[in-house]
């Protein structure tokens, strides 16, 4: 072998090793930020980011159920289930936090258990009603039972997170509080996609009559997806009553879950990480509109419409075109703009 | 419960029954046609009451003609959405129901930036007094939704059973391909239908805006409602959706008398799920083959 | 010729279903496509009413082309299609099934007169003229597509499986009314499984093998042919 | 004891009766046709013994063991397993994924086990015996391929391998080879005949390619609206006058008088 072609073969090996470690290493990379964030931010920012770390963990649990194909309407009142468990455990039991985190999931997993019966019966697009109506059912209850949901003022002076005497709640051990309780979280998640079990989901999705035939019980599994995916917004919900340290049903309605569902859908739900996307660009873009608070749901509104009706795969579904148009010469890209927008102009 | 009450009470139940059928209704109109399901659905209600609120409070014109003024109004919006939400997305129907979600939310905030979010908007009274049925009394503001909306049912019935155009909407919504075959225009007929579901809506927001308090986000409650009498009566069905709407608007008006509001919401949810345990297909839903 | 198809080529995502077929159907003829299952007679049907896209070919109708049409153009042109499996609307009573077949005419007087046509024709359905289509027996809705499609003065008409499912007692009346039909210089295109029953009827015929026309000429060759059994049976 | 027994079996949608009172039993190790006109019931059978559709009545029995008001996935688990019509896969998945997924039954995963990756060497074997299905079946070299990619007689056969991967004791194949070219066909019959006399697969195919049906089945059974019209081997059946009417249909449908042309 001459010289140069030696040359060139250890370029490219070095070349798909990047491309295999690049991953990894921006993740390493985004952690670390993270990290040093925790003791640098300013303490608005800091509460933003507190606040973003339990979204992250609300979106990729929501995306692990619709995994199967559910889209649920329901996931931000289980949410609220975790929210109300944990404020109750902390409140009445005394309960410290490592187990309080826990056992909210265990709750909201209880509700979910509960929801998915009859929605079973449902798929698409009744799923998706018939999950909303569950869930105003049980908001309804909270703002209805005066003991021990508090009603409308719903749950005050919730106890500051403690673990074996070490006080979590200023806001830098509450921050890497949440940062690792949304490490693990999504850790776990991740590994599930991954597995066996986030396979049977995904066939399910692609056609649950043939993943019935082959064995997969589709009840059973959409049920297992319907489940954990509360039991994380359970822990979600745990966070969110720990920082806030009182509850009210009003922050679980509507609203919140139709935010919940932009930002997945700007993301989109093919791969892990699109919904994790979704929620950075639609956060970013949230406190930039800061100005305009009274617009924002209108804008956030068309930002939703715009996505289902022109990028209906989300942010993720640009990944591929972006990678393809860095490797391509300039000359075909212009070619490929060109030829996007005619067939743009002849569709609308 | 004594006579008075339970006259009292059914009156109520069959005003609420007339305005969930009238809103049910259209939702199921506009699902059995190609699939198409509004999340804005309450937000046309809404939109229905404003008009009332602007042409009477307002501008002044009689209440009877603010009235009939919000169906085509809102119709309006209901051709808007098909055309600019529901034609785009059709291959999908999840997409253009989430997609009318961030319709509710664009309709909310044009409502409140125009009018004013605060307070509810207060209209006086087009009709006061009461009738006196029995021992019972019931204002007459109340009483008139049952003629209107039974007008409006049955005018919707000539339509979908008499009239020519009416026939082939409902064949479209049995067979989009067939009717396609008999020279059916399905593009027309999903604009018609989401016009339809709007007029329906609109109307009952028009008549219940002076009973009920007038705000941007009163769509809300109305949905739920809505979506719980389309799913227990069948989805696509007209009749089921009538049906359930009797059904649930009689549960919702006695509960209420015995508890209150918030309980009867709760019934009615629950008997939704109870539906789709025992009968997946909703009343009169067709099994799937 | 009325009807032709060039060369016509139907593909579903990756299979070819219709493979560069090419038809001729004239004023007043029964022209029928026979052949197994699969063998893309439906799809060819289909084709014609615009139901389908052509991926290649070209089809005309008294000479101007119709493909790429919308099927709701091509009704309008006067093409009248009895698709496979009936599919009348089922929650509508028979009348109002009727009336959807006129839905494009305007001409009051003549299409009361076709009304009572179409009774005269299938009496069964006027004792049945207000009941639901979906509660008639197989052979009932079969009439009833027939005379749907009838209802539109149709130059042409497109018949996919008339026998399929029905009992021969009901295989036999539809076949009465085909021929009664043709009597009267109706054109129409007849796709159906049943070859002998169809050869019997048209006059010219097409076997369809994969897509392919295999075999072509007068029907009353084709029923003398053994390659015909051959390609049911598959009797070598 | 047969194999398959289906006894008194019915099956109504709305007023149409797709198959009516049926009785039919498939032994150990046959490779069983079943043929018939289009609406036949044929399908619908496939349908009621694989519980995608429950009977109207009467009962099925594989191995002795009851399949009535199973779902599929417990009649797969009892060993019957189904094909499709159409070209059935989990399309965002290569085609070793495929068979791999379809391998569930036999590989089954605890959550604890997903999360912490406990199950390595069982995948390791379960993957080991999807290559060895996709080699039989002719698909290793498009195995990372995937499976929407793949030609439509390919796309079939990855149906079949996925229905191997359950390890079924029945296989019913419905239409294996339609739409398929000769070339196609000809490795969709040996690798069907292979499945029995190498894997001890009992066969149950409908088919309409009478070619395929006659080549390959020792014993056909004939429906014609929903009931047993004839069965046997398939010379008996080509012979038979009622099946060749039911195909052919008959002339005398249209009368001795008014059949003139």
């Amino acid at each position: 072998m001459s010289a140069p072609e030696e040359v060139a073969n250890t370029g490219l090996a070095s070349a798909t090793a990047l491309r295999r470690f690049a991953p990894l290493l921006l993740l390493a990379a985004v952690l670390a930020v993270l990290c040093v964030l925790g003791f640098e931010l300013r303490p608005y920012h800091r509460e933003l980011a507190i606040v973003f770390f339990i979204n992250v963990i609300m979106v990729t649990s929501y995306r692990l159920i619709t995994t199967t194909g559910d889209w649920s309407f329901a996931h931000v009142v289980l949410m609220g289930a975790g929210s109300y468990g944990a404020a109750l455990i902390a409140k009445h039991a005394g309960l410290p936090f490592g187990v309080v985190v826990p056992m909210a999931g265990i709750t909201a997993a209880i509700v979910g258990a509960a929801f998915i019966i009859p929605l079973l019966r449902t798929a698409g697009f009744g799923f998706f009603i018939a999950s909303f109506a569950m869930g105003e059912l049980v908001r309804l209850i909270w703002v209805k039972v005066q003991f021990p949901f508090g009603g409308t003022r719903g749950i005050i002076n919730i106890p500051s997170p403690e673990i074996v005497g070490l006080r979590l709640s200023p806001p830098v051990p509450f921050y890497f509080t949440c940062f690792i309780v949304m490490l693990a979280a999504v850790f776990i998640m991740w590994r599930l996609d991954r597995s066996r079990i986030g396979n049977a989901w995904k066939s399910i999705h692609s056609d649950d009559l043939l993943a019935e035939c082959v064995g997969i019980d589709v009840a059973r599994y959409r049920s297992l997806a319907f489940i954990t995916g509360a039991f994380f917004a359970g822990i979600a919900g745990a966070l969110l009553a720990y920082r806030m340290g009182s509850i009210d049903p009003r922050n679980f309605d509507l609203t919140t879950m139709i935010y919940l569902i932009i930002w997945v859908v700007v993301g989109g739900t093919t791969t892990f990480w699109g919904p994790i996307v979704g929620l950075v660009v639609v956060t970013i873009a949230f406190e930039w509109s800061r100005p305009l608070l009274e617009w924002r749901p209108l804008m956030f509104g068309g930002v939703l419409i715009f996505f289902l009706i022109f990028l209906p795969g989300g942010l993720e579904s640009l990944f591929p075109k972006v990678g393809n148009a860095l490797r391509t010469p300039p000359g075909q890209q212009f070619q490929r703009l060109r030829t996007w927008f005619t067939t743009f102009a002849s569709r609308t | 419960m004594d006579t008075v009450t339970l006259i009292q009470t059914l009156l109520n139940s069959v005003v609420a029954s007339s305005i969930y059928a009238l809103v049910a209704v259209g939702l199921a109109l506009a699902f059995g046609v190609m699939k198409m399901a509004n999340f804005a659905h309450g937000e046309f209600f809404m939109v229905g009451a404003y008009c009332v609120y602007v042409l009477y409070a307002l501008v002044g014109l009689p209440f009877p003609l603010a009235v009939i003024l919000a169906i085509p109004i809102v119709a309006l919006f209901g051709l808007v959405a098909e055309r600019l939400i529901f034609r785009p997305t059709r291959k999908n129907i999840l997409a253009g129901f989430m997609a009318t979600a961030g319709l509710a939310f664009i309709l909310q905030v044009l409502a409140g930036q125009i009018w004013g979010v605060g307070i509810a908007k207060s209209i006086p009274t087009p009709y006061m007094g009461a009738a006196d049925v029995g021992d019972a009394t019931i204002g007459w503001q109340r009483l008139i939704v049952i003629p209107c909306a039974f007008a409006m049912l049955l005018a919707l019935r000539f339509f979908l059973y008499r009239v020519k155009l009416g026939k082939a909407l409902r064949a479209c919504a049995q067979d989009p391909e067939i009717a396609a075959l008999q020279g059916i225009r399905t593009n027309r007929m999903t604009a018609l239908a989401m016009a339809l579901a709007g007029a329906s809506a609109g109307l009952a927001g028009a008549l219940m805006a002076p009973i009920h308090s007038v705000t941007p986000y009163m769509g809300h409650g109305v949905i739920l409602i809505a979506f719980v009498v389309v799913i227990v009566g069948g989805m696509a069905s007209i009749e089921g959706a009538i049906l359930a709407a009797v059904i649930l608007g009689f549960i919702h008006t006695f509960v209420t008398t015995v508890t209150d509001n918030l309980i009867a919401t709760m019934v009615g949810v629950g008997f939704m799920a109870l539906t789709l345990i025992v009968r997946p297909q909703g009343l009169l839903g067709r099994e799937r083959a | 010729m009325l009807l032709e198809l060039e060369d016509v080529s139907v593909r579903y995502r990756k299979i070819e279903a219709v493979k560069g077929i090419s038809i001729g159907v004239g004023e007043g003829e029964i022209v029928t496509l026979i052949g197994a299952n699969g063998a893309g007679k439906s799809t060819t049907l289909r084709a014609i009413s615009g139901l389908e896209r052509l991926s290649g070919g070209e089809i005309r109708l008294e000479g101007k082309r119709i493909d790429g049409s919308s099927p709701e153009r091509i009704a309008g042109l006067g093409i009248a299609h009895v698709p496979e499996g009936r599919r009348v609307f089922p929650m509508m009573t028979v009348r109002e099934n009727l009336e959807m077949g006129a839905y494009l005419r305007k001409d009051g007087d003549a299409l009361r007169a076709d009304f009572e046509d179409v009774f005269r024709r299938f009496p069964r359905l006027q004792e049945r003229a207000n009941q639901l289509a979906g509660t008639l027996s197989g052979g009932e809705q079969q009439m009833l597509a027939m005379g749907r499609a009838l209802m539109s003065r149709p130059n042409v008409i497109l018949m996919d499986e008339p026998s399929l499912g029905l009992s021969p007692i009901m295989c036999r009346e539809i076949a009465r009314i085909i021929r009664a039909l043709h009597t009267e210089k109706r054109t129409i295109v007849l796709v159906e499984q049943n070859a002998r029953l169809a050869l019997a009827l048209a006059q010219k015929g097409y076997v369809m093998e994969t897509g392919r026309i295999v075999l072509e000429g007068p029907a009353s060759d084709l029923r003398e042919n053994d390659k015909v059994q051959h390609t049911y049976l598959g009797v070598a | 004891m047969s194999l398959l027994e289906v006894r008194k079996l019915s099956k109504r949608f709305g007023g149409l009766l797709a198959i009516s009172d049926l009785d039919m039993t498939v032994e150990e190790g046959e490779i069983r046709g079943i043929i018939g006109p289009n609406g036949a019931g044929k399908t619908t059978l496939f349908n009621v013994i694989s519980g995608t559709h429950k009977p109207t009545s009467g009962d099925v029995f594989l191995n002795g063991d009851k399949l009535t008001g199973l779902r599929p996935s417990r009649i797969a688990g009892k060993g019957g397993v189904r094909t499709f019509q159409r070209s059935a896969m989990f399309s965002d998945f290569t085609v070793l994924e495929n068979v791999s997924i379809a391998r569930h039954l036999h590989a089954r995963e605890s959550l604890f086990g997903a999360i912490v990756g406990t199950a390595r060497g069982m995948e390791k074997a379960n993957e080991g015996r999807a290559l060895e299905i996709l080699e039989f079946i002719g698909l290793t070299a498009f195995k990372d391929e995937l499976a929407p990619n793949l030609s439509h007689g390919h796309q079939r056969a990855l149906g079949v391998a996925m229905a191997l991967a359950t390890e079924p004791h029945i296989l019913m194949l419905d239409e294996p080879v339609a739409g398929m070219n000769p070339a196609e066909t000809e490795r969709m019959t040996d690798i069907i005949r292979k499945l029995r006399d190498e894997w001890n697969i009992t066969i149950l195919l409908v088919e309409h390619d009478m070619k395929t049906v006659m080549g390959l089945c020792e014993s056909i059974t004939v429906l014609n609206f929903g009931k047993k019209l004839a069965e046997g081997v398939p010379a008996e059946i080509v012979s038979n006058p009622e099946v060749i009417e039911a195909y052919l249909g008959s002339e005398d449908i249209l009368g001795d008088d008014d059949f003139a042309a």
